[in-house]
């Protein structure tokens, strides 16, 4: 699906980044309100396939030269990896720590372990979707 | 302890026989292998100054103790007869087939370690006070025979004859393991002893009928009873030696112990008179009618062992009538347990020596077709006077011992007719009659065997070889076995003081105190009586059916062949291997639909019908949420798209209907306050949409498959059954919400415990973080699963190989 | 003691770990190879070391997040479930072992052995859940990575038959979505033993004996009983071998084992239905595997069936809801995955020597193959239950069960099957390895060959080992035989910390 | 409103069946995601449609839906989009190799593995 369309590049641009913020926010909001790392997750593949339907696969992974299923075990480990911390601290799997925090410019702020998790789930669902629409994509 | 590891002596050997196949070409294994039935032979013989008194000795080896399952030996009379034969006849055959099977060409480490293992097995089924000890050492015998009968492996028949004594004997062994168990719930042990100890209450129990009749399946089955003894002929494909050994003189017995051993218990229930009586006499009966139309030497031998099985059967089921008479040592219902016995000896020595003949011959002719032999009395003198007086014996002729235990068989049928219980005094008179009749054919069997075989012409053109005397050491056991044939016959009493009534007393145990107790005396003559008269009779009919037979043997022909019982397992098989594939692919027939359909029918039938027969079905409207209008407005897309997908034509179509389905959701998810589960329906149902184009993208068109009308009505019935299904369970289970749901707990915690505010994605990362732990996990694996399915193709490759 | 409990997770994220790992390098054979193996070699270790912990200690228990029981996810690590996790990691580990020679270069860079590592992660989870809803979630891990080996190399079989096995399990989850939805709308609770605690509460009403239907329905479709098992032979035949044994000795069983824990934890008070309900099809399902059994000359498919049979067996000592026939049922249970794994990599090698399924294009292997030969005799005799070989005993106590629970004829039934099963397996024995040679075979590697032999026999071992050492067993089995005769152990162990 | 619902996730469970005894692949596909959407329906159902506000903690809420079947549809949905991905793409593959999507045409009987 090649295309030469300058003005649907730039649309295409702009698109991209107000999709893959809006998944950034709904991301974080996870925890108080709706969203979390799934449904983020799942907006920042769509921002990831709409690059895919202006450019060609190749140009997107020259663009964004990220190996999907790397990704994709990096969300599994992390997920797990936050998980077990609970085990090494001598509390049940799963076990969620979390604190507030003063942080310059943004405030009072809760830190919470679930972030990271979720952080886990966001790179799974990116990585997988984009295999899969990749794989399907690209096979000829 | 030891005296059970004595069992084993022949397996551990066993181990050692291909090591030294390999090593020590020289020397026929057989050598090496005959000193483990010389040694214990002498072991069990020194057992006999001990148990001719009436002593047993028990040693027990644990196995599972906690399920209470072990190996106890316990060596009575019985047992030790047993063991006496199986070690000795045992020893006699390895000798006898180190000079039959060539050392050169045959496979003996197989063969001796088949062998050893059957060894030990029969062993331990003799002497296992354990039922479950028991059946183990049953089974063994089961699979050592199917290894030696299919010794020859790449012959048709042996196979044939290995698979079919292997199914009918395990199914034999299998029920009896069905009546061991029962047995041992009902008297709360596996040990026999302590089984017989409480005989009588046993009698009252609710199964002990269905027990004793599983068990004598067993017993059976393995002793060619009729109508199982179908199994034996077939077994002749085995090498001679074993033929002689499993087959005639101790695997085959293994029922006739067992009927011998669980006597005591069973013995006061009609059920058991009649069927062992019965059976056992309707086999001889039967075995030695069709022994005449037999063939092949070994084939005949082999109807005149069931014959002869079913002569010892029936004598323990008289026996067993001992236990109904009060007094009966003084009755002449002591004999038969006797005579069983005492037959049971004879029969091993003679059918022993008869099958060892008919191996000679087989060897040194080439042939066993009793059509294509005769005349060969000067050629092989031996090898006739040893037949002729095994089948001497066999005929009950004096001065051979099978002449004893004949009379004495004679002796219970004629009491059995006058016993009045059971309804014997209306049908007892058969059992004298039919004993008489299958005598006389006895009589001619044993004749034609010895004479068609050594006298009459020498054929030498049809013979594959030129017929000469067998090897002396060839000769030796059947030679050994002829002369006890003759020699018991001169010392009866000692025989039946030293072997003969210790096991007597182990069938009988309630009859005795002691060995010495028992009043039987064997002597050749006992004055003119009927059974004197009875055998004349014999001897005249037998003597001229035997000399008129090529003009009455064509009756065999009358019964039509495919009514014979062996057509009848013939077919069975055919039927497990064509009519059951015909069958299984009436249903297995690929067709994904067709698998549907039968499970949703049962589902949906089920699941209804549990509905109402349990009374569950119920419906309230209490407590449910009230209706807006414009959730019926939404009701109504949800519908109107479900219709749009079931009805659209192109596939287009179809895909954007069911978007519109996931769309619907998503604002039934809004109405009803999940707002993350809106917002992520609302993107993957636009991922899904945008993949099932994708991949739909190379797909054809909806295929308009003209799809039959019933096709359809059949697809729309259970599809509403499904339906109806899932709606009356939700109506019953909503209306029942019999215990609160858990959920508070998640409002109270949320924000103190948990640090945060969004109780389904608390519950998500926290609570039950661990699902999705898990759910992302199937994310990647479907991620893998599709980048596999689409860079991996075997299939193209597979083609490529083939086109070159 | 608490916090040691996290211990019963290693079986399980040990190996998902691994998975994970291995996903970094999906091309690295070696690196694949070796991270299986030692993936799976440390999990064998972590579940000996729990079944003894579960031996000494009782059953061990873990809620997540340390939060308070109903309200985290409970994992439990019963008797029941030691045994299951141990064994299927044992399986695993031989599986992959064979693999190595026996799966292709092709399929092993192809996230080949994630996806083992996964189903066993997905498998393990399921042992060992105490959440009903994240039963089906562990479901949904194991029946994924089932999916990915199934369809593995894409051969046309494969991706014919993948259609209906996911079919059939895209219908079995949603069912078992909606029976979950069911239970929670009655109960209104997730957790195990409290779902067990609150039925016993409300005296089991009609409502939920007809969700013990419906689990049983979701469960009895991937557990193939009858009338639900016909997606299974020709599904299970696609897929190369050490795939095939991997889904006939784990994945039936994880039904098998759901089935087992919903009706000796849950729905007890209704026993004259629902387990007379089980018992029926658990007969018919015997029944069904017999036909198959026997009909087909295709080895593949007579030990297929064989696992329905098996299936039949184990389920007919669970309906007899009594301490032999459960402790026979978790003996067979256990018998049956070892066997059924060891009859797939021995008609595994048949079939890469003679390069044909079919059985009457075989013959005389004895002349070339005799190790081959008596190996295959006695996982054979091992399968029909011949003592003192590992089927005998399960079946033994399970036909004890029956007839102590007073079921003579479907005990005699049990015992019939026995003979079935062996005359299909001495078959394969009769065709194969004996009779005249067929045909040239096919050349094999010594190398592979040997290398697909050794963990063959291995397992032959074990599973000879398992029945002769029957006395060492017994402790674990009886333990599992009592703590599902008696819900309460269960019950209080989560409940009551 | 509970019974309406139940009505009308019965009607999706047998319109979705009734696709997928269909002989086509497609149709069949799109059946088990109707399914799937009747389950998430129900799931929500089961745990009662009274509650009057998202389970989102906010001043003055007390009445909120119940948080959990919400959660359990969440993973259902998620884990049914994996499925639902990879079926669709195993359609695809399989209607390269066997060049049909009839699954009548799919039979797979003994002979044609020989």
């Amino acid at each position: 699906m090649k295309t030469n369309d300058v003005i649907l590049k730039t649309t295409s641009h702009v698109v991209f980044f107000i999709i893959f913020l809006f998944s950034i926010h709904v991301f974080l909001a996870g925890h108080f309100a709706p969203g979390g790392g799934f449904v983020g997750g799942l907006l920042t593949s769509s921002a990831i396939v709409l690059l895919l339907l202006v450019y060609d696969i190749k140009t997107v992974q020259k663009l964004l030269p990220i190996n999907y299923t790397i990704m994709t075990a990096s969300g599994l480990v992390l997920a797990l990896g936050t998980a077990s911390i609970g085990m090494f601290m001598g509390k049940p799997f799963f076990k969620h720590y979390f604190d507030h925090f003063y942080l310059p410019l943004i405030g009072d702020t809760e830190l919470h372990t679930a972030m990271l998790f979720d952080t886990g789930v966001y790179l799974v669902v990116v990585g997988v979707t984009l295999t899969i629409i990749q794989s399907i994509g690209g096979d000829d | 302890m030891v005296q059970v590891l004595f069992i084993f002596i022949p397996i551990i050997a066993a181990i050692f026989i291909p090591v030294l196949f390999k090593k020590v070409r020289g020397i026929h294994t057989g050598w090496f292998v005959l000193i483990v039935p010389v040694v214990l032979a002498a072991i069990y013989a020194s057992y006999i100054s001990r148990v001719m008194h009436g002593e047993a000795i028990v040693s027990k080896v644990n196995w599972v103790p906690s399920l209470d399952i072990s190996f106890i030996s316990y060596i009575d009379g019985l047992s030790l007869l047993f063991s006496l034969l199986i070690t000795g006849i045992g020893a006699l055959v390895v000798l006898y087939s180190i000079f039959y099977l060539d050392r050169t060409r045959e496979q003996l480490h197989n063969f001796y370690v088949y062998l050893l293992m059957f060894m030990s097995a029969m062993l331990g089924v003799v002497q296992s006070d354990h039922l479950i000890s028991l059946y183990l050492f049953w089974e063994l015998t089961s699979i050592s025979s199917f290894l030696l009968i299919g010794y020859w492996y790449d012959r048709d028949r042996s196979r044939f004859g290995a698979l079919k004594s292997m199914m009918i004997t395990v199914f034999g062994g299998l029920m009896m393991l069905g009546g061991f168990i029962l047995l041992s719930i009902m008297g709360g042990t596996y040990s026999i002893r302590e089984l017989i100890a409480q005989a009588p209450t046993l009698a009252t129990h609710d199964w002990f009928t269905l027990s004793l009749v599983l068990i004598l399946l067993g017993a059976f089955t393995k002793s060619a009873q009729f109508p199982f003894y179908i199994w034996l002929p077939d077994a002749m494909e085995a090498p001679t030696p074993v033929s002689a050994y499993l087959h005639s003189a101790t695997m085959v017995k293994a029922g006739i112990y067992l009927v011998a051993r669980l006597t005591p218990i069973y013995a006061s229930s009609e059920t058991w008179v009649w069927l062992v009586m019965g059976v056992g006499l309707f086999t001889l009966f039967w075995g030695s009618f069709f022994a005449v139309k037999q063939t092949d030497l070994k084939g005949i031998l082999a109807f005149s062992t069931v014959s002869q099985l079913g002569l010892i059967m029936s004598l323990l089921g008289a026996g067993a009538v001992a236990f109904h008479v009060d007094q009966a040592q003084d009755t002449v219902f002591k004999f038969a347990a006797f005579a069983a016995i005492f037959h049971l000896i004879n029969h091993a020595t003679f059918k022993g020596s008869l099958f060892m003949i008919a191996g000679i011959v087989d060897h040194e002719t080439g042939t066993r077709d009793i059509r294509k032999l005769g005349g060969l009395m000067s050629l092989m003198p031996i090898s006739f006077t040893v037949a002729a007086i095994g089948s001497f014996s066999m005929a009950g002729i004096p001065p051979f011992n099978g002449f004893l235990s004949k009379e004495m068989f004679l002796t219970s049928m004629l009491a059995i007719k006058d016993f009045n219980l059971f309804a014997m005094d209306t049908w007892g008179a058969i059992f004298p009659i039919v004993a008489w009749i299958a005598s006389v054919f006895t009589f001619v069997y044993s004749f034609y065997f010895v004479f068609k075989t050594f006298t009459g012409k020498y054929k030498p053109e049809l013979l594959p070889k030129k017929a000469h005397e067998a090897p002396i050491g060839m000769l030796i056991s059947p030679i050994i076995l002829a002369s006890l044939v003759l020699i018991i016959f001169f010392i009866p009493n000692i025989i039946g003081d030293v072997f003969v009534k210790p096991a007597v007393l182990a069938i009988q145990p309630f009859l005795y105190d002691s060995v010495s107790a028992i009043p039987i005396h064997v002597s050749a003559w006992h004055g003119f009586n009927t059974e004197l008269f009875m055998t004349i009779g014999i001897f005249v009919v037998g003597f001229l059916l035997f000399l008129t037979i090529p003009k009455w043997q064509k009756l065999y022909n009358i019964v039509p062949d495919w009514l014979s019982l062996n057509r009848l397992y013939d077919r069975f098989m055919t039927f497990l291997d064509k009519d059951l594939n015909f069958i299984s692919k009436l249903y297995m027939t690929g067709s994904i639909r067709n698998y549907l359909v039968y499970m949703f029918s049962f589902i949906v039938v089920i699941t209804i019908s549990t509905l109402f027969v349990k009374d569950a079905f119920s419906f309230s409207m209490e407590g449910t949420a009230p209706i807006h209008v414009y959730e019926i407005i939404l009701i109504l897309v949800l519908i109107i798209s479900t219709m749009t997908v079931l009805f659209s034509k192109s596939r287009l179509t179809a895909i954007i209907a069911l978007g519109a389905v996931g769309y619907s959701v998503a604002l039934f998810f809004v109405i009803f306050n999940a707002p993350d589960l809106a917002l992520t329906q609302l993107v993957i149902e636009t991922v899904s949409v945008a993949l099932f184009l994708l991949a739909f993208y190379h797909l054809p068109k909806l295929s308009r498959h003209e799809e039959r009308i019933r096709f359809r009505l059949n697809n729309f019935i259970i599809s509403l059954g499904v339906g109806v299904m899932v709606t009356l369970v939700a109506l019953s289970a909503q209306s029942q919400k019999l215990v609160p749901s858990i959920t508070e707990y998640y409002k109270e915690t949320v924000n103190t415990l948990a640090g945060g505010g969004n109780i389904v994605n608390v519950i998500l990362v926290d609570y039950r973080g661990f699902d999705t732990l898990f759910e992302i996990t199937v994310l990647s694996i479907a991620g893998m699963a599709i980048l596999g399915m689409i860079q991996l193709r075997l299939s193209r490759k597979e083609n490529e190989h083939e086109n070159k | 003691m608490k916090m040691m409990s996290n211990f019963l997770l290693l079986p399980i994220i040990i190996p998902f770990f691994f998975g994970m790992l291995l996903m970094f390098a999906p091309k690295n054979i070696r690196f694949q190879r070796i991270g299986a193996m030692t993936g799976l070699s440390i999990a064998v270790v972590a579940a000996i070391v729990l079944l003894f912990k579960v031996k000494n200690e009782g059953p061990q228990v873990v809620t997540f997040g340390d939060w308070p029981v109903p309200f985290g996810i409970t994992m439990v690590s019963d008797m029941v479930s030691a045994l299951l996790v141990l064994t299927s990691v044992i399986l695993a580990f031989f599986t992959v072992w064979y693999s190595i020679a026996a799966i292709g270069k092709e399929r092993e860079s192809f996230f080949y052995y994630p996806g083992i590592l996964f189903m066993v992660t997905g498998v393990n989870g399921a042992f060992t859940t105490g959440d009903i809803f994240n039963l089906f979630v562990f479901f949904e891990v194991l029946l994924m990575s089932s999916y990915l080996l199934i369809v593995l190399g894409g051969e046309k079989a494969q991706l014919r038959e993948s259609i209906k096995y996911i079919l059939v399990n895209v219908i079995s989850s949603a069912l078992f979505v909606i029976t979950v939805a069911y239970l929670y709308s009655v109960v209104g609770t997730l957790n195990m033993a409290d779902i067990s605690v609150k039925i016993a509460d409300i005296q089991q009403p009609g409502i939920i004996t007809v969700i013990a239907v419906l689990f049983l329905i979701v469960f009895g479709l991937k557990a193939a009983i009858f009338p639900l098992f016909f997606w299974l032979p020709s599904s299970y035949a696609a897929p190369p071998i050490p795939v095939l044994a991997l889904f006939g000795a784990l994945l039936t069983k994880v039904g098998v084992y759901a089935i087992t824990r919903t009706y000796t934890l849950f729905f007890v008070h209704d026993m004259g239905f629902t387990h007379e309900l089980l018992m029926i099809l658990s007969v018919l399902t015997i029944l069904a595997g017999c036909i198959g059994a026997l009909a087909y000359f295709d080895v593949k498919k007579i030990i297929i069936y064989n696992i329905i049979i098996a299936v039949g067996v184990i389920l007919f000592g669970v309906s007899q809801m009594n301490d032999n026939s459960l402790t026979g049922a978790m003996f067979y249970l256990i018998h049956d995955m070892l066997i059924k794994a060891a009859l797939f990599f021995l008609v595994g090698i048949i079939i890469a020597v003679t390069g044909t399924s079919d059985l009457r294009k075989m013959g005389g292997l004895m002349k070339t193959h005799p190790a081959l030969g008596w190996f295959y005799l006695i996982a054979a005799f091992g399968l029909a239950g011949i003592p003192p070989l590992s089927g005998f005993i399960g079946k033994l106590l399970i036909v004890r069960g029956g007839f102590e629970a007073g079921n003579l004829w479907g005990s005699l039934w049990i015992l019939l099957s026995s003979l079935v099963v062996l005359l299909s397996v001495i078959r394969i024995f009769i065709y194969a390895f004996w009779g005249k040679e067929k045909g040239p075979l096919q050349p094999v590697d010594k190398g592979y060959y040997r290398m697909m032999f050794i963990p063959t026999i291995i397992l032959v071992v074990l599973t000879v080992f398992y029945g002769v050492g029957s006395e060492w067993i017994t402790p674990f089995m009886q333990d599992a035989g009592n703590i599902l005769n008696n819900p309460s152990v269960y019950t209080d162990a989560v409940l009551k910390e | 409103m509970e019974v309406i619902m139940a009505i009308a996730i019965g009607f999706l469970f047998m319109a979705a069946v009734y696709l997928m005894l269909s002989k086509s692949l497609l149709r069949i596909i799109i059946g088990t995601g109707l399914l799937s959407h009747g389950a998430h329906l129900l799931i929500l159902t089961m745990g009662g449609l009274g509650g009057s506000a998202p389970p989102v903690l906010s001043e003055g809420v007390t009445n909120m839906a119940d948080a959990i079947p919400q959660a359990l549809i969440l993973t259902a949905i998620v884990i049914s989009f994996g499925v639902t991905a990879f079926f669709l793409v195993l359609a695809y593959r399989a209607y390269q190799e066997l060049g049909t999507d009839d699954m009548n045409l799919m039979r797979g009987t003994d002979e044609d593995d020989e």
